[in-house]
């Protein structure tokens, strides 16, 4: 389902308080309840928030991974990575699916 | 009939509830204690509040582009904003008139009849109406789900919501508000270093502010394309929910309208 | 460019499934047969279906007035129908493109990224394209809670479609497809003795046919009046799908219209 | 919450076996989990979906109950019971509140 369920992924480290736990303490279990490609659980995993947001994920859905520094996500960590994105000036509007 | 009393704008940042509480002299405080006072002075009887969810309340699965909240009580935020929970009100009979009215005027709209509602709409309730003794009704305008709708469509929007408050019957006091940013990026690409947020286009925030003391919401809604929306950062599209307000309150000025550096403002229009 | 090679409408009566299983000789069985047949003489990439919700795959705690699904599948039905259960591929890059271009056109449509489906697009599936090769592309139409769109915005929203169909730039053969009654009332007070649901406007239903046969849309979009589908039934909103079909197909006579004592119809478009 | 409430009761009945099997055997104690007023639930017990329905209930939703005669409605009673609403022809369409 990429892009969406990474999305998906972050909008319920939100939400859900288990399923954050589980992120924390295991990330590669909490990741097989989401409908993530191959390609995204390895970002995802690195923490590769830069490659994800190209992919067409949200950024602010991504940053929520901040708040409780998941996936060695610090926001010290968060900034460097998601500044060094490419090709990001001003973009537009589609839907973003995984043919983005 | 009913009639519009009142038009406001102000952010949601969650932040801004706590931060006041520690500052209470913080100038934010002060511009929506402003608010406050103008709120009161129309003797208000609805606050409908042109406002967005932030991926809490709706999700991917089935993203409104507008929605209208008409059940009797809504509550929040749903998004673990420090600060406090409110049960609040909502005008319902309202606003089943306002979603019927603007399905027949060729709106399609999403009817919300169970929600909570995430700091987008808790923030302004803290600070405008605590007390809980004001109803809103939440008009949820899509500022985050790609592609958002057009400028023109939410000041079209905006004008159907105004035109079926004046056509409601019962002699209400309808205030009405917009919340949220004109140039702000979260957790994307346009973030300084080291932070999380930051405000990528302050020179569009300036330009809307004159264009909004100028009275030239035309050119507002022209000059708030798609891309230039996106250059204001990925909360940048924020701004159409002040632009269906001024759809709703009409061609006016506004009384007070203050940028603040962090890429929004406050606004109060009144006329009586 | 893609472009529509062929309009198809069709009733999804949940109980459709195990009536023709158990008697093969239907009449219905054949309609659906036939309406198989022109699916695949069309050699047709995507099905785009028409078809509305039963408050399953949606509830009133959100309810889109018109939404599109865009997703890599959907699977139904997920309402308890007696009927195999299929995983169905969607056509997600047609749907996103057509999301898209609807919004910029201004249609307020719902984004749905995940979802699954009830009868009224399971039973078409069911009947047409069982064996899991053909992509559809759901546009779900509010046809069930009040108020419901307008027949001219459905029609509007019909013909936006079918541009962004022939605007799409890879070169798809796409067939599009209503489902729905004309006239039926399912639960509400002018059921006949005894059953759960009936056809309270067996006249409607031959003047709809009537105004299709003679290509007089235009007509059948005026008469179709929030009204007279509210005296065709509970459901007699569900003529919406097929006015946003023949929105997107354009103005052509179908090649066969089948009206059914049930309160419905198959019908086929064909121009090629 | 009204209306609304007997709607959500309708559809959680289809939905949910448990709430459903609770509705069998202790319909009032399901009710509690719903937004019903005291009259809902009155009407609710009765059978009433005349009632109901002429405060705006949603009849299709309603004649879900008849697929497990909850509530003792079989098809025939409901259809009985039904066809006595009162001012039914031709309704139209506001939103179906509390306040209809
Ligand atoms: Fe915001
Ligand atoms: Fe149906």
């Amino acid at each position: 389902m990429s892009v969406y369920g990474v999305n998906k992924f972050c909008r319920t480290a939100l939400h859900d308080r288990d399923v954050r736990a589980q992120i924390k303490s295991d990330p590669a279990a909490a990741m097989e309840k989401f409908p993530l490609t191959a390609e995204e659980k390895e970002l995802l995993l690195a923490g590769d928030v830069a490659a994800l947001w190209e992919r067409g994920a949200s950024g602010f859905l991504l940053s929520y991974l901040t708040r409780w520094d998941l996936l060695g996500l610090t926001v010290e960590v968060y900034s460097e990575r998601m500044r060094g994105a490419r090709d990001w000036r001003f973009p537009q509007g589609g839907v973003a699916t995984s043919g983005r | 009939m009913a009639r519009i009393v009142l038009g406001l704008g102000a952010p949601h940042s969650p932040n801004l509830p706590s931060v006041v509480a520690n500052n209470p002299g913080f100038v934010e405080a002060g511009l929506y204690a402003e608010l406050k006072n103008a709120l009161e002075a129309a003797r208000a009887d609805a606050l409908v509040i042109f406002s967005n969810d932030h991926f809490n309340t709706f999700f991917l699965n089935n993203f409104p582009m507008f929605a209208i909240g008409a059940a009797p009580a809504t509550a929040g935020p749903n998004d673990g904003t420090p600060m406090p929970r409110y049960e609040i009100p909502v005008a319902e009979e309202l606003a089943s008139h306002i979603y019927s009215t603007g399905v027949s005027s060729g709106f399609d709209l999403a009817l919300c009849q169970e929600f909570d509602v995430d700091h987008a709409f808790a923030v302004p309730v803290h600070f405008l109406c605590a007390h809980g003794k004001l109803p809103i009704l939440p008009v949820f305008v899509n500022c985050f789900a790609s592609p958002l709708p057009l400028a023109s469509r939410a000041h079209a929007l905006g004008r159907a919501i105004g035109s079926a408050i004046r056509a409601h019957e019962p002699d209400l006091r309808v205030a009405v508000m917009a919340s949220g940013s004109f140039s702000l990026e979260i957790g994307g690409p346009a973030i300084p270093p080291g932070e999380r947020s930051g405000v990528p286009d302050r020179a569009w925030v300036a330009r809307v502010v004159e264009l909004m003391r100028a009275r030239r919401v035309d050119d507002l809604v022209t000059e708030a394309t798609p891309s230039q929306m996106a250059r204001a950062g990925n909360a940048g599209g924020e701004l159409l929910n002040w632009i269906a307000m001024l759809g709703a309150i009409g061609d006016r000025a506004p009384a007070m309208l203050a940028a603040r550096p962090h890429g929004h403002a406050f606004g109060v229009w009144r006329w009586e």
